[in-house]
C-alpha cells in the first residue's frame, strides 16, 4: 500500500546517523523531525541561521525573533548555534552538512532534480534549494512517485528548469526507495504491499531491479 | 567620541539622501529581522525607481510588501518572493522586474559586495536557469558559475542593540541577512531595539563592527509573525 | 548527544590520520592564538613532506617554528615569515618552499575553501609579483586577480572556550585565522583553554559553530608573548 | 631642517580628521598615534583583527592574546570590537579604512609603491600591505626622501617588485609633503628651512612646483 506522508518521512528518518547534521527542507521533509530514532542525536540546520533547530514553542516561548526556515516560530535546541545567512551558507556550499532532505517535482535518472520552478505558473523563488542540492554530498529527494494523474516523476529527463544538476543520490516515495547511480534508477525497497510492477510501471526513467526487492520495515 | 556619534533622531534624517532609481540593500528574512521604520520612511519619501536587494519582499500590508503599491520598486533581487498578491500582480504583468538569486549567492553577493571581491565561482545554479549567461569554469573537474558581487547605495539593517559608535549585535535568528547587508552600503542606515553607551557592549561578541555603520536610530517595532507553530501537547 | 561528543583526552588521538605530505591549515597570528600542543604532537609523530598554510612559522623554538628543526615542512604558504633563523637557513638554500600570499588574501583563501567558494576575484596583488600566472579580469574598469581557494587535510586551531559538540568562542586577538582555518580542514581538530558543558554558551556569542569541528582536547598554554611592550611611567 | 621620524608622524597626524578609522603600519605610522589632535577622535584598525586599538598596557595589563599587528601587546580602546582576520581584510579591501599610513622602500610618480621585497635580501612577506594598498582610497606614504647614500625613493618608476600599482596619494617625507597626481610628484609643502632646491635635487621622479611652496607648520 502507498505510504502516507508521515510514512515517507519515518522511512527517512532510518537513514538518519547518530552525530549527523541535517537539512530538512517544507513539507514532507520537516516531517522527519518527529522520528528520529531514539537512540541517536541529529542536529537539524535552518538556512537562515540556526544549527540546532528545537521543537514548536509553547505560547509563552513564541518569539518573533526566532524562526526557521520555513517562517515558522521555533525554539532552539540545546546546544544551538546562531549565525548570519553568510555563514549558514558557507556550511551548506561547503559540504559540512551531512544530509539534505528534500522535495521536488520530478528527478531524472542522473540525478537531476527540478523542484522550484513551473513555466507559466508564478515562479515564487528557489530560496536555499540550489545552494542545498549543489552543496551536499548526501541528498534525498522526498516525492510522490506519480501525480495524480498517474504521470510519472521519475524520468529519463527532467521536463522542467533544474536546480541542480546530477546531485540527487536517493528517492524515498510513497511506493518505494530508491538509488540512482549509472544514469538509472536501482530499486533497492518497495512499500509494504506495493509490487515491483507498479513502480515499474509509475517510473518512466530507467529502473533497474533486482532479483530480490525487499518491503521496508518500520 | 563625537566624530563617531552616528545617531540620529528622525526617521527623515536617517534616511537623508535616498533618491529616485537608486539601489536598497536591506537586511531581514521574511518578516524576521527587517527595519520596519526605515522601510516605512522609504515609503512617506515616496522615491520610486528602486532596485530592492533582499532574500524576500515582505507581504501585502507589511515589510517591503509596503513599498509596492505605489510602484515605488523597479526591481527586486530576492531568492523567495511568493508571499503577497500585489507582488504576483506586478509581476506577472511586468510592471516588476525580478532577478530571483539563490538564498546562499544572494548572501554572498553582499558580503562579496561589502568585502571588496568583484566576484566568485559557485556550484550553486549550475546547469539552472540561473546560470544561464554566466561564466563557467572548471576547478578540481567540477563545474562553477562566475557570480559577481552586489553593492547598494544605501543598506537598511535591522540590529537589536547598538551602541552610540555603531557596533551592533543581533538577536536569535534575526540576524540572517543584515550583517551582509550592513557592509554592503554605501550608507548603512541601522534600525535597533535599544541603543546603548560605548562600551557597554564586549568587544568579543560584537556581530558587526561599527566601521560599516554610517546612522543609527532607536525604532519601535511591530515584529509580527508570518507562521505561528506552536508545541502541541 | 553522544554522536557529537568531540571530546578526545590525548593529543595523539586528537591527531590520528595525520601523514606524510599533507596539508595542515594552522590558525594564529605570530605567537598568539596557536594550538601550541597540537603543533608539538605533529613533532613527536614526526611526519614530514608536511605544507603548512599559516599566516606565520612560529619562532625558532616555539611555534611552527619547532617543526623546522626535523625538516617536517616542505611548504609553508604564508603572508609573513621573518622570524626564525632556521626559516631563513632552509629558505634560502632551497630546502623550504615558501609561497608567499598576502594576508587578506590568505585569510579569505581560507574561508572560501571552507566555503565551497573554489575561488575569487580580489585587487589585492595586481601588478606585483603576486599576480604572476594567475588570471585578470576586469570589474567596473579595474583589474582584479583570480585566487584559488585552500582546503587541508586538517585544521589546527586554537580556542578560548569549546562546548563538548565543538561549538568554539575565541578571545580577543587570538581569534585572528582560527575561525577560518576551523571551517577549511576535513578534519578539524581544536585545542582549547576550557572545554564546557553543552548549553553553557550563548547561541547567539558562538563564534564558531560545531558543525566545523572534529575532535576537541584540552590544552595547556604558555602564551608566550613575542613582543612586550608596556606603557611608559 | 630634515624632520626626524616624530616629526614626520606629527605632520602625517595633522591629516587625520575627526571619526576617522585609520590603519598604521609599523614604523613611523605607529608614531602617528602619538599625535592624534586633541580634538578629534579616530579609531585604529589593527588588521589582526582589531578596530580600536588602546594604549600599550601596564604590567598588570599584559594579556597574550592581546596584540596589534605589529605583535606588540596591546589594550583595546573604549568601543573596541574584535573580529576574525578574514572579516578584518573585509574592512581593508572593501574599502571601509578612512586613511592608511604605511612606509616604503620606493614610491614613482603614477602612485606606485614597492615596500616589501629587496631582491636578493631574505624575503620576509607582504603581510598585509599589498591588501591595505589596494583597499584603501586614502593611502599616505612616510618615508626619508632619499637613502643614506641620498639616492631618491621618489622615482620615476619603482625599481623594485611593487606592492601596489597606482594607488598613492600623498606621501610625507623628512623633507616634504607631496601629493601624486597626473604621473607627477605635487610639491604642496616643505620641512621647516629646507630649500625646494634641495627636494628637487633629492627627487629623481617628475616634480612640479607651485610658485609658492609654504613651510608646514605644527
Amino acid at each position: 500500500m502507498s505510504l502516507n506522508r508521515d510514512q515517507i518521512a519515518m522511512r527517512v528518518a532510518q537513514e538518519l546517523k547518530d552525530g549527523y547534521y541535517v537539512n530538512l527542507g517544507i513539507g514532507i521533509p520537516t516531517l522527519v523531525a518527529n522520528y528520529v530514532p531514539e537512540d541517536i542525536d541529529v542536529m537539524l540546520q535552518s538556512e537562515n541561521g540556526l544549527l540546532g533547530i528545537g521543537p514548536y514553542p509553547t505560547e509563552e516561548q513564541v518569539d518573533a525573533d526566532m524562526i526557521n526556515a520555513g517562517k515558522e516560530t521555533v525554539t532552539a535546541a540545546l546546544g544551538a548555534s546562531i549565525f548570519s545567512s553568510a555563514e549558514s551558507f558557507a556550511m551548506i556550499r561547503g559540504g559540512h552538512v551531512d544530509l539534505t532532505v528534500l522535495g521536488a517535482f520530478e528527478v531524472d535518472q542522473n540525478g537531476n532534480i527540478a523542484s522550484y520552478m513551473i513555466p507559466g505558473k508564478l515562479v515564487k523563488g528557489m530560496g536555499g534549494a540550489m545552494d542545498l542540492v549543489a552543496g551536499a554530498e548526501n541528498i534525498i529527494v522526498t516525492m510522490t512517485h506519480a501525480d495524480k494523474r498517474d504521470n510519472s516523476k521519475l524520468l529519463e529527463s527532467c521536463s522542467l528548469p533544474l536546480t541542480g544538476v546530477g546531485c540527487v543520490k536517493k528517492i524515498v516515495t510513497n511506493l518505494a526507495v530508491l538509488e540512482v547511480k549509472n544514469g538509472a534508477f536501482h530499486l533497492l525497497e518497495r512499500a509494504p504491499g506495493v509490487s515491483v510492477e507498479e513502480i515499474q510501471q509509475k517510473t518512466a526513467g530507467k529502473l533497474v531491479v533486482p532479483d530480490h526487492v525487499p518491503e521496508m520495515s518500520f | 567620541m563625537s566624530g563617531f556619534n552616528k545617531v540620529v533622531s528622525t526617521y527623515q534624517e536617517a534616511m537623508a539622501g535616498l533618491s529616485d532609481d537608486m539601489t536598497i540593500i536591506a537586511g531581514g528574512f521574511g518578516l524576521c529581522g527587517i527595519p520596519e521604520g526605515l522601510t516605512r520612511e522609504i515609503k512617506e519619501m515616496g522615491v520610486k525607481g528602486l532596485t530592492i536587494v533582499s532574500n524576500n519582499c515582505g507581504v501585502d500590508d507589511f515589510g517591503l510588501g509596503i513599498l509596492l503599491k505605489d510602484r515605488q520598486i523597479k526591481k527586486m533581487v530576492s531568492s523567495y518572493v511568493g508571499e503577497n498578491a500585489e507582488f504576483e500582480r506586478q509581476y506577472l504583468s511586468g510592471e516588476l522586474e525580478v532577478d530571483l538569486t539563490p538564498q546562499g549567492t544572494l548572501a554572498e553577493k553582499m558580503r562579496a559586495g561589502g568585502a571588496g571581491i568583484p566576484a566568485f565561482y559557485t556550484a550553486t545554479g549550475v546547469g539552472t536557469p540561473v546560470a544561464e549567461g554566466k561564466e563557467v569554469k572548471q576547478f578540481n573537474g567540477r563545474d562553477y558559475i562566475l557570480e559577481e558581487s552586489i553593492t547598494g547605495d544605501f543598506a537598511i539593517v535591522k540590529a537589536w542593540k547598538a551602541d552610540k559608535i555603531g557596533n551592533l549585535v543581533y538577536r536569535d535568528t534575526a540576524m540572517n541577512f543584515n550583517p551582509m547587508a550592513a557592509t554592503a552600503g554605501k550608507i548603512t542606515v541601522v534600525e535597533v531595539e535599544e541603543i546603548v553607551e560605548v562600551g557597554e557592549l564586549n568587544p568579543n561578541e560584537i556581530h558587526t563592527p561599527g566601521i560599516y555603520v554610517n546612522r543609527i536610530i532607536q525604532g519601535t517595532f511591530e515584529k509580527r509573525i508570518e507562521k505561528l507553530t506552536l508545541a502541541k501537547n
